[in-house]
């Protein structure tokens, strides 16, 4: 590596004098009357399937998305059918733009909670999207926001599902989940067996699996509890720590399954 | 037949009216109505009226004509959505101008707040009274005409600085400064060069001479008198590269900082018919006004309001030039103008005088014209 | 260079108010000194070690006490050294680095308004970020960052 | 007229931003300036102590808000230096084609906003007509044009879309074209040389005292460049030239942000070229459970407790388009960052005004400030 003195190329000459860039502007000039290099946006966007795949409007000039522009972050959409409720996009949501609100469909000991998402707070990070585990919260090209109340800004999980219906084309990228993941363990002794855990899993991956009553040795007491296990499947889990939350006993946590 | 100029037209217009209601009115009245005084007042009113009518609508199609041109030299479109081709976007801009609430600084001067708009927009409009537009288009015969125009053309630096002094911002302090300050850098060379173009022509009239130049326009022997003229015509319009008064980048707007709503239209306006008027002084000393070479054929210049249409063509390319510099040069700094003024164009058009004189001198003018003067 | 270098030529200059230098990652060493040995230390990195470029002077609140940092460049080693000192919380104060290097002006203004450490001796130790007479320091770790504070501010004017 | 004290901003065309050159005159002559600074302030090293690793990504993107991914690159430096990671070789080059195409990015930004002040506004459209073809790379495989959150601890989100290599290889052409008429329009222009030459000289000297770096030190004749003095990422192994200048003037900058764009140009081939042969994982494999996506805060103070995870302290440097920038992030074994810090190269170039500023005139305010190239964003942070 070395260093390259940057020199004026184009030195002044006292008789060209202010020729050259006149030069360059009537060059654009000539070449913007074909056609200048704008689009007129609300009568062509460049999502339009016009610009799939092509390559200039002006001479020379590579515009165009083409089927990437599928990957751009804008309003979400919400699929209400296959959310299970995990908190995820919640959680992982930097400006705490995201409520989870209850929506008809579940039963009334559990009602379903879907997110809703505040577009005054939401930078588009599109973290959520990237935790959500059933790929039912994603982001679309929709980025036409413009409204006259503050409260209009609110987007219920209905009006994002409505976005999903619209069919816009949603970002293909999906995150691999880390190869390292850590699994839920349980703290045996702790456990009283009571199945929240296993109520409240958005995937129904806890089961109780019953577990032989000690004999009891003379003298020794056991905790008054239901003889009851939860086991976790690490493949259907999607680590969203409800499990850990509701636990009165806080015998589960995260850790590596030997 | 006679030259039907703008006044006769307006004269007749207002003439046949008033004795056609004076006939059917009875008599007193009737006389009244068709006293030569009257006549000539109403014919006043109705020529400038007209006049002003004309200049407005050139004026906003000027501004329309930069902003499709200095759109196509950026690579974009300009105005494009009201009206055909956007023609009326200036309109609605005028209009959205026109509803806005007019405010003034607090500890503003109010005089010389809403004269210095005023007096702006008047001295502009009365520049264009003056001009010859076609052999059928002028305002009667003042011997004078260039230097009144010149004259007038160069209040203005007197009514920016009365404004910005008067609007209590420091930045239009500074800007309405400099327009006092650089004034005399260009006056002087565009006078000098004028001085060129009166020698060969032999008057001061401007009718004169455009008709001195229907064999042969002026440009191609006065081309320095050109360049100092067409330099000196920016700085006097204030437009890029010597937009320094209202230089954005450091001055917010300059002298017009605090000026919002119709005032501010005022000076948009007024802008904008000073650089009509800058272009058609262009035209007129060097380009030949409404003629054309003789060598066109005689169809092009015989179809109703020819001269009209030739000479707004010419004016229009001419203002195209002058967007073509402002989308390729940058602004120059006030001690720079200066020195230009002083050092570049003053000796530039001293020296476009002596070759004027010399060409004169030595008649060999029609050599370098466009065409062979018929009388050589 | 290393730390024992820099430790080396350090010592003499600083005795004990040197404390130690440590190895530190992407730099020469992170040389921690007591406060005291402040302008010293500057003055012996600049002219004796060449570190003459200052890029950056930061403040960190560690509850108990108040540390301040300096990254420092050489060019002719190309390579950073950090300097650490540990000032207590109920007296953080310091010796101004700005009369050794002019670029830790600035900085210094702006370690004082959010760290609360004071420089002694800077030339113009006023608010940069926050508003004049902000009376808060907002990255101390007492500054709870979702509890309303009340602010007043006395504004300025020209 | 007598002296008196101007406030240009924070509203002004000048400023580029919000902050307030308080410029003392006589006449048109600048006496003395006393930049003000803080109208931009959000506090961005106070949320950063309550936010997640990878979550103050996302202010790093507004941190300066034409260069995001050198902050997001400089910031993602400390954090690994900090936690201890090491990201996989394919997500560095990924970082580099980030870092190098935001550098032209940043510089065309420059170049139009900078040619704006001098009061010619076409290349200002052809600048932002020439980003934008950066930016519409940028989305197709980040899904932002301008706040990317796009790297991650560890490495980076998501691998690049197919085709993009030749889409990428067409914007480099057509800008390697276009960086000739941004010449033209200037250097070939007697008007702007009489405007920038011996305009705003700062001394390689003064520049070392005042911390002053980037392009503004290297147009004083300094040979000093991050991404070859202390290089970071996988610069050791492209191959490209340090633009140095001599004239320390505004004509210098100039010269020497027109030599990094073609320079950017050079590095961009080769990274993309590399891109193409080698593909593989963009994101580390043994990465703590809580920083992967998606993430589950619940109990993870006391998962993290049990996990021991170990402390440290992170420091990194970047030469960011403006000029170097650095980091230094503490981790004290918590789910945030204990505190962070930033150097922002704009800040010390700015808080020097006075050396820069102080005999020129008025008109020469914006020419000279616009060759600072200020990002306010990055300076309050």
């Amino acid at each position: 590596m070395s260093e390259v003195e940057a020199k004026p190329k184009a030195n002044e000459n006292p008789i060209l004098f202010v020729a050259r860039p006149m030069a360059t502007a009537a060059r654009q000039f000539a070449r913007s009357l074909v056609r200048p290099s704008t689009i007129v946006y609300p009568f062509e966007r460049l999502e339009d399937p016009k610009f799939r795949g092509q390559v200039a409007v002006a001479p020379g000039k590579p515009i165009g998305l083409g089927e990437v522009w599928d990957n751009y972050r804008g309003v979400h959409a919400l699929n209400i059918e296959t959310c299970i409720s995990c908190n995820l996009c919640a959680f992982s949501c930097p400006d705490l733009c995201i409520d989870m609100v209850t929506v008809p469909g579940g039963d009334p000991k559990h009602p379903k909670k879907c997110p809703q998402i505040d577009y005054g707070k939401c930078s588009y990070c599109g973290f959520c999207s990237d935790a959500c585990p059933e790929g039912c919260l994603t982001m679309t090209t929709r980025y036409e926001l413009s409204v006259t109340k503050r409260a209009d800004m609110v987007y219920s999980p209905q009006r994002l599902n409505e976005v999903f219906r619209t069919r816009l084309p949603m970002s293909p990228i999906r995150l691999a989940r880390p190869a390292n993941e850590d699994s839920i363990l349980l703290d045996p002794p702790l456990c009283i067996g009571c199945n929240a855990c296993s109520r409240d899993c958005p995937t129904e991956c806890i089961t109780m699996l019953d577990i032989p009553k000690p004999e009891a040795k003379p003298g020794e007491k056991f905790p008054k509890r239901i003889w009851k296990e939860p086991v976790i499947n690490d493949s259907d889990c999607v680590r969203c720590g409800t499990c850990i939350s509701v636990c009165p006993k806080e015998c589960l946590f995260w850790g590596t399954r030997k | 037949m006679a030259p039907l100029t703008l006044y006769t037209v307006s004269n007749d217009l207002v003439s046949s009216l008033l004795t056609a209601l004076g006939n059917a009115i009875p008599n007193p009245v009737g006389a009244w109505l068709k006293s030569p005084d009257l006549i000539t007042g109403l014919s006043v009113l109705v020529f400038a009226a007209i006049l002003l009518a004309a200049s407005m609508l050139n004026t906003i199609l000027l501004i329309w004509w930069e902003r499709k041109l200095l759109g196509r030299f950026m690579d974009r479109r300009g105005a494009m959505h009201v009206g055909y081709a956007g023609l009326l976007q200036n309109f609605a801009d005028g209009l959205k101008l026109f509803r806005k609430n007019t405010f003034q600084p607090r500890e503003a001067d109010s005089l010389g707040f809403y004269t210095g708009p005023a007096a702006y927009m008047v001295t502009s409009l009365i520049l264009f009274g003056i001009l010859p537009i076609s052999s059928g288009w002028n305002s009667g015969a003042l011997p004078l005409t260039l230097l009144l125009a010149l004259a007038i053309f160069s209040f203005a630096p007197l009514f920016i600085f009365i404004s910005a002094w008067s609007s209590n911002n420091k930045y239009s302090l500074m800007g309405g400064m400099r327009s006092a300050a650089q004034m005399i850098a260009y006056e002087v060379p565009i006078l000098l060069a004028v001085v060129a173009v009166v020698i060969v022509a032999g008057s001061f009239d401007l009718t004169t001479i455009v008709y001195e130049q229907q064999n042969y326009w002026f440009w191609g022997p006065l081309v320095v008198a050109l360049i100092v003229f067409v330099a000196g015509m920016l700085a006097e319009m204030e437009r890029i590269p010597f937009d320094l008064p209202e230089a954005e980048a450091e001055l917010v707007e300059g002298w017009n900082t605090e000026y919002g709503g119709m005032l501010f239209a005022f000076f948009m306006l007024a802008d904008y018919l000073r650089a009509l008027v800058g272009s058609i002084l262009v035209v007129l000393l060097f380009l030949g006004g409404w003629t054309l070479p003789t060598w066109v054929p005689a169809a092009a210049t015989s179809f109703p309001l020819a001269g009209i249409f030739w000479f707004m063509l010419k004016t229009y390319l001419v203002f195209g030039l002058f967007v073509w510099v402002r989308a390729a040069l940058p602004r120059v700094r006030t001690d720079q103008l200066l020195r230009i003024g002083w050092n570049r164009m003053i000796p530039l058009s001293l020296l476009s005088i002596f070759l004027a004189a010399l060409l004169v001198t030595v008649k060999c003018l029609p050599f370098l014209g466009c065409v062979p003067s018929p009388g050589s | 260079m290393q730390p024992a270098d820099l430790e080396a030529a350090l010592r003499p200059k600083l005795g004990d108010r040197l404390l130690t230098v440590e190895p530190f990652a992407r730099t020469a060493g992170r040389v921690r000194f007591r406060r005291d040995g402040a302008l010293d230390l500057f003055r012996t990195m600049r002219d004796d070690l060449a570190y003459r470029h200052l890029s950056m002077v930061g403040a960190i609140d560690w509850v108990d006490h108040r540390e301040v940092f300096y990254v420092l460049w050489s060019d002719e080693r190309t390579e950073y050294v950090l300097l650490s000192a540990d000032v207590p919380a109920d007296d953080a104060r310091i010796e101004t680095a700005s009369g050794v290097w002019p670029s830790a002006n600035w900085h210094e203004r702006e370690a004082w308004e959010m760290v609360d450490v004071l420089f002694d001796h800077h030339p113009d130790l006023r608010h940069l970020l926050t508003p004049d007479g902000y009376a808060f320091h907002p990255l101390l770790r007492s500054f709870k960052l979702h509890e309303p504070e009340e602010l007043e501010v006395k504004t300025r004017h020209v | 007229m007598s002296e008196m004290w101007i406030n240009m901003g924070p509203q002004h065309p000048m400023t580029h931003g919000l902050w307030n050159l308080r410029v003392k005159i006589d006449g048109e002559m600048i006496l003395d300036v006393d930049p003000e600074m803080g109208y931009l302030h959000r506090g961005i090293e106070k949320i950063s102590e309550d936010r997640h690793y990878n979550e103050v990504v996302t202010l790093m993107d507004r941190c300066c808000y034409v260069a995001g991914f050198a902050w997001e690159h400089l910031y993602i430096l400390a954090s690994e230096g900090a936690l201890h990671i090491q990201p996989p070789e394919r997500a560095e080059y990924l970082r580099v084609l980030c870092d190098e195409f935001q550098r032209i990015g940043s510089h065309i930004m420059w170049y139009a906003a900078f040619v704006q002040d001098l009061g010619l506004m076409s290349p200002f459209l052809y600048g932002m007509r020439d980003r934008d073809l950066v930016l519409d790379l940028f989305q197709s495989y980040t899904g932002a044009r301008m706040t990317y959150e796009y790297m991650r601890v560890g490495g980076v989100r998501s691998d690049l879309p197919p085709g993009f290599t030749d889409r990428a290889r067409q914007v480099l052409d057509w800008l390697t074209q276009r960086y000739e008429e941004y010449d033209q329009l200037c250097l070939g222009s007697t008007i702007f040389r009489k405007r920038c030459d011996d305009l705003g000289t700062l001394k390689a000297a003064d520049c070392v005292a005042h911390g002053v770096t980037g392009p503004m030190l290297r147009a004083a004749g300094m040979k000093r460049d991050l991404r070859r003095d202390r290089p970071y990422a996988v610069y050791p192994q492209l191959d490209f030239d340090v633009a140095v200048a001599d004239g320390a003037d505004v004509t210098a900058r100039y010269l020497v942000r027109m030599e990094e764009l073609r320079q950017s140009v050079r590095i961009l081939r080769q990274v993309v070229d590399w891109l193409d042969r080698h593909p593989g994982p963009v994101m580390a494999e043994q990465l703590p459970r809580w920083l992967g996506a998606p993430y589950a805060p619940v109990g993870a103070e006391g998962y993290l407790l049990k996990r021991n995870f170990p402390k440290g302290v992170g420091f990194s440097s970047v030469e960011e388009p403006h000029g170097e920038a650095q980091a230094y992030v503490v981790n004290e074994g918590g789910e945030h960052p204990y505190r962070v810090k930033f150097r922002s190269p704009v800040f010390a170039n700015i808080s020097a005004a006075r050396q820069y500023l102080v005999g020129y005139h008025v008109a020469d305010i914006p020419p000279i400030m616009g060759s600072v190239d200020v990002c306010v964003g990055e300076v309050d942070r």
